[in-house]
């Protein structure tokens, strides 16, 4: 049962961070960013391919590394991206922004497969070094704990940013009324531009954090942007509150559908989001 | 043919419409006045069902309407036009107003018949854009339309509801004052005395007292005064609310 | 007068145009052809599409799920009531089934507008996705179903390949009703209806003033593009020979907005054209090159960015500027 | 000529007539150029179709692909077939079965291939096969499983399923049927099973076929649970975790590619092999892809005899000159993906052969067909045979792991490797798999 909890906060911590950036670009930007599963798998290869470089070094360094890498990376073409596409469309109709995000992500996955390859980049160094850690009389992965550690490190540094800082609190006042905002003389454009480095570079940790257990592939970011998506949609549009909760939620929900539910593993988290939809299109914690 | 009795609407905690009782008698042109917030408009929102009431009741023709959604109370004959011109703008002059020919006739539904191909419909159209002296501009988007022509549009389309009580929302507001009583008498020409009535939101006094034969003071949500413009003007409290003065 | 002569150019053009596809296959060579027809059932969808989109001015991400409603529908027939499967019960069911879920969804969905609206669709269709990859033994997983050739009126295309199937017989079938699709959506969006729903997309509060019902007329359009989507889904079933769950991802739905914005969703025409420089346009990126994807991504960035209008928008542009160039002609 | 004639035929159909058959011939013509009874000029065009991307290129698309150039290489150094020259191209097997339905008929109808060699997915198998008699061109699935890929609705089934589709190795049944008898042979008190197959037909069927099995020579065997993952996910945890408490003895697996990688090493992570023991359907690569961390004692399932030690290359000099010349192109042992294509290869070229003496002249496929229907070849894996349901036959090696010196990764313990011969873990044509077990006595 334990177990069951722990692989569901563990899965949860993936949610998390890559439902991050999407939310908080759809709560600032009022995009739903399509291309945003794109930058997990770019923080993926990127983490992969910098650990293979330093395969001969000890694996905690060279995770360390991948990840600071990966965010750089995937924080950079989150301000590419920003910059060259989504400015030029943010006040046109949806279905413009919509594509253009779709477009993106069309775009980067062939990027990724000109720059690394199609095939299949393995870097399991650090998690097969870490060994199992003695939890409460249960074996668990020591990597998998040290995932759940960093993910809430990142969450408590993101609400701080956004809670106690400047820049936060302006984000926060786009979100709620960006004309408004605007006409208070907040610097959208640059702060659009941080959000969006944010967000992605969330995204890139995910990336980076998933690749010592599981290959870098080719499309590997539709997962997880489906996922984000349907933690988004459960736990509200541009809420963090909601991410929280939400990527607990189906966390949770996937673990346990595994185990007792094996034949809808899948099903039921659209289930779950396409009724609190019906309820609640803003979700549990999103405005109206 | 119009009973309002205690009707009671609240935003949050803001009480807009007070306990407002009143009624309206066919051939009866009134005017409702009051400073802005009196919820003059809220009250139009109201009896057309854009908004439903929190106690009270409305009945038209005999029959208690307080909870009948918008598209059965114009059925029944009553229509409004808005304070802030509400358009369709990607439709040409002409479709605006036949839009709404075809929902009074019960039409809206077809899906077969190409509009133009009803020419009953049409030729109905056609003749209230001459009445309100538009049938220059029927091929128009509203957008190429003066802030006039627009506000007399959106009465047009009130009007083609062939409704029996007309709810005018500041018809004349935003208006040149040379245009106002252009718009005006068109309007008092369209209503026909026999069967129709219409409450008019004004602020133009002159307007008040030349074209309504009786005038609601509103204050706060709650009727202040009720009777023939001149009168009721006498009174102090009332020139209090709307003017400031005097009292 | 003149809008009368224009009138007659017009039915003068649609008419060669018609005999122009009807003469098609004795020119182009059959692969070509079966490419065609997977472009004209797209054809179908996108104007079904259209409806929602440029019409009552709703963004559904989701329109997937009814044409793969259609899709499976036959494949479904042809796995479990073999007696059934006939093209006179096929092309109704798949009209019929996916007009039935547009129906179910449509009621929750007509309820929001805007990103609620598309976001709900697409979570909607992805529900259809997983359901179908998941129901193995009932769907055939992620393997999708074969889809045969089914009798027409009782005759039994014995022996026949499908190409040739698809040349010959198939071919006129197909483009019989896509204009069929073509004159109906072209009189509906003329209708009563279709005006009334465009005053819905243009001003909510007005329409409901006016007497409007809105959210029902939200969902009837929502219903006639569903079955659009479906009668699409059905007919494609036969040109590709295969369904499989993909059809219901939000990818495939991404790419009906792309063809719709692609032929440019202003114009009645544009989605009809999108639909079939979109199919050619992919598979020979396909075929071209493994980096299909970046042509498609960078085409579709291009039109966002530089031709709002989509082709057909940019076409009527330049007329116009040749008009402008040579006044007498006009 | 044509084009009067789909007229005319579009006329007749209009006046609901018949088709001719005429028609059905002047197509085959237009379409294929079939030449008759004389060898033409131009080289053969073969489409090679494997994943080249994706979590499956490495351990099988890319062996498999090698294979195929490697082999046309050594072909035209030999002189091609029948004198004419092989023009091998290679083709990506990624983007689902529909983008494979699309490929095979732009090969197929538009360059005109003389054959189709590929397949690694049972679901792409599944969907392109049909594609053969379909459109009237020769194709060949070389390495995917699905046994229901040519058998029958249910036994006996008329056969061959398609005059023009064949499959040139054996179907899955070998790899669970021969795991579930190794079973019987080493832990015969197994009490209690479970699963986790990937969740599309090949996963399906393995597990099916495996189920069948097992509760055939196990009488009241229980089946702890079955997990179905999709295609490429990327966290196992919480199905390890289901697995390690189910308390089975045996947990069955026909994960492959990446997917068998991340699985098992996720489980070692976890320790799912301290409580129980895999049984890996086409565990064969994965020594090899994980080196020194895959587990000992796991039960591994080669998919036929192909393995790069087996047949002995003293008793089998054909396997030590494949698995030498493989070595010596590519630095790394071929894996059972290569043996399959070398199959399909061999198998077209000795069918073309054989076609040609019979009718002189290059063979229509339906000829090509009809003379690889029944064909017995050597492969560097042993015989192989092609059946009259054009399915191959083929006998199946099991073993457990064992770290060896002189190996990096754990080969099979020679001691305890069994090969079951083709008759014992193959239904005979016409039967389905499923009856045919039901049908033994044990």
């Amino acid at each position: 049962m334990v177990l069951y909890i722990l692989n569901g906060l563990y899965f949860g911590a993936f949610l998390f961070l890559t439902s991050l950036g999407l939310t908080i670009i759809l709560g600032v930007m009022g995009i739903l960013n399509l291309a945003h599963g794109s930058l997990f798998a770019l923080g993926a290869f990127m983490a992969a391919w910098t650990i293979g470089l330093l395969a001969t070094g000890p694996p905690s360094t060279a995770l360390i590394l991948a990840i600071i890498c990966s965010m750089a990376l995937t924080a950079a073409v989150g301000f590419l991206l920003e910059r060259s596409l989504i400015k030029p469309i943010i006040r046109r109709p949806l279905e413009y922004q919509l594509l253009i995000t779709f477009g993106a992500l069309l775009l980067m996955e062939d990027v990724i497969k000109l720059v690394w390859g199609g095939e299949a980049r393995y870097a399991s160094a650090p998690f097969d070094s870490m060994g199992r850690a003695n939890l409460l009389g249960l074996e668990y992965p020591w990597y998998f704990v040290f995932v759940m550690a960093l993910t809430a490190l990142a969450g408590a540094a993101v609400w701080v940013v956004m809670a106690r800082t400047r820049a936060g609190i302006m984000l926060r006042a786009i979100a709620m009324d960006r004309d408004m905002a605007e006409a208070m003389g907040i610097p959208i454009k640059r702060l659009s531009s941080l959000a969006f480095m944010l967000g992605a570079s969330m995204a890139g940790l995910a990336g980076a954090l998933m690749v010592p257990t599981s290959p870098a592939l080719l499309g590997i970011g539709m997962e997880p942007l489906i996922m984000a998506f349907i933690v988004v949609v459960i736990g509200g549009m541009g809420s963090l509150k909601g991410a929280v909760v939400g990527s607990l939620l189906v966390g949770q929900a996937r673990s346990f559908g595994v185990g007792f539910l094996p034949e809808l593993e899948m099903p039921i988290l659209f289930l779950i989001a396409v009724l609190i939809l019906i309820g609640r299109p803003q979700g549990m914690f999103g405005k109206g | 043919m119009l009973v309002v009795r205690n009707l009671v609407k609240d935003f949050g905690k803001m009480r807009a419409v007070n306990r407002v009782s009143f009624q309206i008698k066919e051939g009866e042109v009134v005017s409702l006045v009051g400073p802005n917030g009196a919820g003059k408009t809220t009250l139009v929102n109201l009896i057309s069902g854009h908004i439903m009431p929190d106690e009270g009741e409305i009945i038209f023709m005999e029959r208690n309407i307080t909870r009948f959604p918008p598209h059965k109370r114009i059925k029944m004959g009553i229509a409004r036009n808005f304070q802030i011109t509400q358009l369709f703008p990607e439709l040409t002059v002409l479709d605006n107003v036949r839009n709404c020919v075809f929902s009074i006739r019960g039409l809206i539904g077809q899906f077969f018949k190409p509009s133009d191909n009803y020419e009953e419909v049409t030729s109905r159209a056609r003749e209230i854009l001459r009445r309100f002296h538009l049938d220059h501009l029927e091929g128009e988007l509203p957008a190429n339309l003066s802030e006039g022509d627009k506000k007399v549009l959106d009465i047009a389309m009130a009007y083609a509801l062939e409704s029996r009580l007309l709810l005018l929302d500041e018809p004349t507001s935003g208006v040149a004052t040379s245009d106002k009583f252009k718009i005006m008498e068109t309007i008092v020409k369209a209503i026909d005395r026999s069967k129709m009535a219409a409450m008019i939101v004004e602020h133009d006094m002159d307007i008040v007292f030349d074209y309504t034969d009786r005038v609601l003071v509103l204050r706060e949500g709650t009727i202040m005064a009720d009777g023939v413009p001149r009168q009721v003007m006498e009174e102090p409290e009332v020139r209090a609310t709307l003017f400031g003065i005097g009292a | 007068m003149a809008g009368l002569a224009t009138k007659r150019k017009k039915t003068g053009a649609l008419v060669l145009l018609i005999i122009g596809f009807v003469l098609l296959p004795q020119v182009i060579p059959s692969y070509q052809l079966v490419l065609l027809e997977s472009g004209l059932c797209f054809a179908i969808l996108g104007l079904g599409f259209n409806l929602l989109l440029r019409y009552t001015g709703l963004l559904s991400f989701g329109h997937g799920a009814y044409f793969a409603a259609g899709a499976y529908a036959v494949g479904m027939i042809g796995r479990y009531a073999p007696e059934l499967y006939r093209m006179e019960v096929l092309i109704p069911a798949a009209i019929v089934f996916s007009a039935i879920l547009a129906a179910i969804f449509g009621f929750v969905c007509v309820r929001h507008t805007r990103i609620f609206f598309s976001i709900l669709t697409l979570a909607l269709s992805m529900l259809v996705f997983a359901t179908l990859v998941k129901l193995y033994y009932v769907t055939g997983g992620s393997d999708g179903i074969r889809v045969g050739i089914p009798p027409v009126l009782g005759h039994a295309f014995k022996g026949m390949r499908r190409p040739q199937f698809l040349e010959g017989f198939y071919y006129y079938f197909l483009l019989g009703w896509v204009i069929v699709s073509v004159a109906f959506m072209y009189l509906l969006v003329r209708s009563p209806f279709g005006k009334a729903i465009q005053a819905v997309r243009d001003n909510e509060i007005r329409a409901e003033m006016i007497g409007i019902r809105v959210k029902r007329f939200r969902w009837w359009a929502f219903l006639v593009s569903g079955a659009y989507a479906g009668l699409a889904g059905g007919l494609w079933s036969f040109v590709n020979g295969h369904v499989t769950p993909e059809l219901a991802h939000w990818v495939f739905s991404g790419e009906v907005v792309y063809m719709t914005l692609l032929g440019g969703f202003k114009s009645f025409a544009g989605p009809i054209v999108g639909a079939i420089v979109f199919t050619f346009l992919k598979l020979y990126a396909v075929s071209g090159t493994e980096y299909w994807m970046l042509i498609i991504g960078i085409t579709l960035i291009g039109i966002v960015l530089l031709l709002p209008g989509g082709l057909v928008g940019g076409l009527v542009i330049l007329l116009e500027r040749a008009k402008a160039r040579a006044p007498w002609r006009s | 000529m044509a084009g009067r004639l789909r007229r005319r035929e579009f006329v007749k159909w209009t006046g609901a007539g018949a088709l001719g058959v005429a028609t059905g011939a002047t197509f085959s013509s237009r379409a294929y150029g079939a030449t008759k009874k004389e060898v033409p000029k131009g080289p053969i065009k073969i489409a090679a179709v494997s994943f080249l991307t994706g979590a499956a290129a490495a351990p099988f698309g890319i062996p498999g692909d090698n294979t195929f150039k490697m082999m046309a290489d050594i072909y035209n150094q030999q002189g091609g077939i029948l004198g004419r020259k092989i023009e091998l191209k290679s083709y990506d097997e990624a983007g689902g079965a529909d983008a494979q339905v699309k490929l095979a008929r732009k090969l197929i109808m538009e360059d005109k291939v003389d054959v189709i060699l590929g397949y690694i997915s049972s679901g792409d198998c599944k969907a392109v096969l049909p594609l053969s008699d379909e459109l009237g061109a020769l194709i060949v699935a070389y390495d995917c499983g699905s046994h229901e890929l040519l058998e029958g609705e249910k036994s006996p089934f008329k056969y061959p399923k398609y005059t023009l589709g064949f499959r040139s190795k054996a179907h899955l049944g070998i790899d669970n049927i021969g795991l579930a008898l190794m079973i019987k042979k080493y832990l015969p008190n197994v009490k209690k099973i479970a699963g986790i197959n990937p969740d599309y037909a090949w996963g399906r069927e393995s597990w099916r076929v495996f189920e069948v099995a097992m509760k055939k020579l196990f009488p009241g065997i229980e089946v702890a649970v079955t997990l179905w993952p999709a295609l490429g996910a990327t966290d196992y945890t919480a199905h390890i975790t289901t697995l390690m408490n189910s308390g089975a003895d045996i947990v069955h697996s026909s994960l492959w590619g990446g997917d068998a990688v991340t699985f098992t090493k996720q489980a070692i992570g976890m320790g799912l092999f301290q409580k129980t023991r895999m049984a890996y359907s086409r565990g064969e690569p994965y020594p090899q892809e994980l080196g020194a961390d895959f587990p000992e004692d796991q039960l591994i399932c080669c998919a036929g005899t192909h393995y790069f030690l087996y047949p002995p290359h003293d008793k089998w000099p054909l396997n030590k000159w494949f698995v030498e010349e493989y070595h010596k192109r590519y630095n790394k042992y071929p894996t059972y993906p290569c043996y399959h294509a070398y199959q399909a290869f061999a198998v077209y070229k000795a069918a073309v052969e054989k076609a040609a003496s019979l009718v002189g002249g290059w063979p229509t496929p339906e000829e090509i067909a009809a003379a690889m229907k029944g064909l017995a070849i050597e492969t560097p894996s042993g015989y192989l045979h092609i059946d009259q349901d054009h399915n191959g036959r083929e006998d199946v090696l099991v073993g457990f792991t064992k770290k060896v010196e002189g190996y990096p990764f754990p080969i099979l313990d020679p001691k305890r490797m069994e090969v079951f011969p083709a008759h014992m873990v193959n239904a005979p044509a016409g039967v389905r798999t499923e009856d045919w077990i039901q049908s033994w006595k044990v």
